[in-house]
């Protein structure tokens, strides 16, 4: 079971964490919350620009990969666009399966790839009101994303 | 052609219909083709090797062919999740 | 800030999570819930035992040693005893932390040694009705721990 | 001296008071000393090397000395989570 969602508005975690479903041989369930955060007080949200359409179809892609490479029974991702401000939540990525490990490695995976291969961009808007510089890919995400290969 | 982020504010528009000549066969021919059109295209595609391209939603490497797509997308490295 | 705390009642996972605060310069929220498995219809539950005060100590000494090993903001454990059906959460761990790495970490690092060293002990109860064996320890579980030395 | 799970059952009790011989120095000793007196303690105790022990709440090896332990508790190895 892949389950993909974008949205505009605040997450529901509780509807979120639902949709994973019940299931009597899942034994462990991991998740990964992405907030937007505050840059000791700097911003005061950041906007999320993304690519209808491809952006789910990435996101899924990314989760059949993960199923394919762990004994993984079900993956939810959910993905904020637009104005996200500090302390909401980005993106909501849960997986679950008999044994905590293939959990664990799959939202770990689903997240690095998401994070360099989901097409969205975020540029920061500050505390004074102004609209504030596109954010920068970074080193470290592309490492994280390597230890994968 | 759909623009994305600082690619799409840099260029002006976010999508728009072209016509390629014949000899634009790949990804990358296409960027060098678009930076020739005007400043704004310079200016947005000038850092060649950090624009991503996907053909019909997907990614793409610069040398891969066009042929067939219709969608085609450029944007920066993605800073998404 | 760590919060450990068992009891003797189902889960309410809002409240766990809720336990984590909020905290503008949280980037990543990493969890982890483990369930009861039914092991393809053979259980009907599983009855914890613990060791009263040695479980709540021993748990906050792996959430401390996981806060000193990676820059973490916050771990909350809370783990069941006595019988919990199957479907039913029995350990739900969560770390707070500014980037993902750190937050995936100590949650896996907090379930690897709690899984073999905070004292409880599992045992089967069948869905006819009667008390199966304790569950015996597993190398998994041991190898799991060996890879954080 | 408190007892958990099957090493509980065998034993037939939860726990008790022991008042310690002088020579019983560790951990190991106890459960070789404990295993002499009966059969439960036998049969609960017999695979020495499985049994887990803490002191004052904390787990030792059994070398560990009992010295100035207030609670010893024996268990067999832990499965939750």
């Amino acid at each position: 079971m892949i389950d993909v969602r974008l949205t505009g508005e605040a997450l529901d975690l509780a509807e979120a964490a639902a949709r994973l479903g019940d299931d009597p041989d899942t034994g462990a369930i991991a998740t990964f919350l992405g907030l937007c955060r505050g840059e000791t007080g700097r911003l005061s949200a950041l906007e999320l620009e993304h690519y209808p359409g491809m952006a789910e179809a990435e996101i899924t892609r990314i989760a059949e990969s993960a199923m394919s490479r762990w004994p993984v029974r079900g993956i939810v991702a959910i993905h904020r666009f637009g104005i996200v401000k500090v302390g909401e939540p980005i993106v909501f990525v849960a997986a679950r399966s008999s044994h905590r490990d293939a959990a664990f490695d799959a939202v770990r995976y689903v997240m690095d790839f998401l994070k360099t291969e989901a097409p969205f961009w975020k540029r920061e808007h500050l505390v004074d009101g102004t609209v504030g510089p596109w954010v920068d890919a970074t080193d470290a995400d592309e490492r994280a994303k390597a230890r994968w290969a | 052609m759909k623009y994305f982020a600082w690619v799409r504010e840099r260029i002006g528009r976010a999508e728009e219909e072209i016509e390629l000549p014949a000899d634009v066969g790949t990804a990358g021919e296409l960027i060098v083709w678009l930076k020739g059109r005007g400043e704004e295209y310079a200016h947005a595609l000038e850092r060649d090797r950090f624009i991503r391209v996907a053909l019909d939603q997907r990614h793409v490497r610069h040398d891969a062919p066009l042929s067939g797509a219709r969608e085609v997308a450029l944007f920066p490295p993605m800073t998404g999740g």
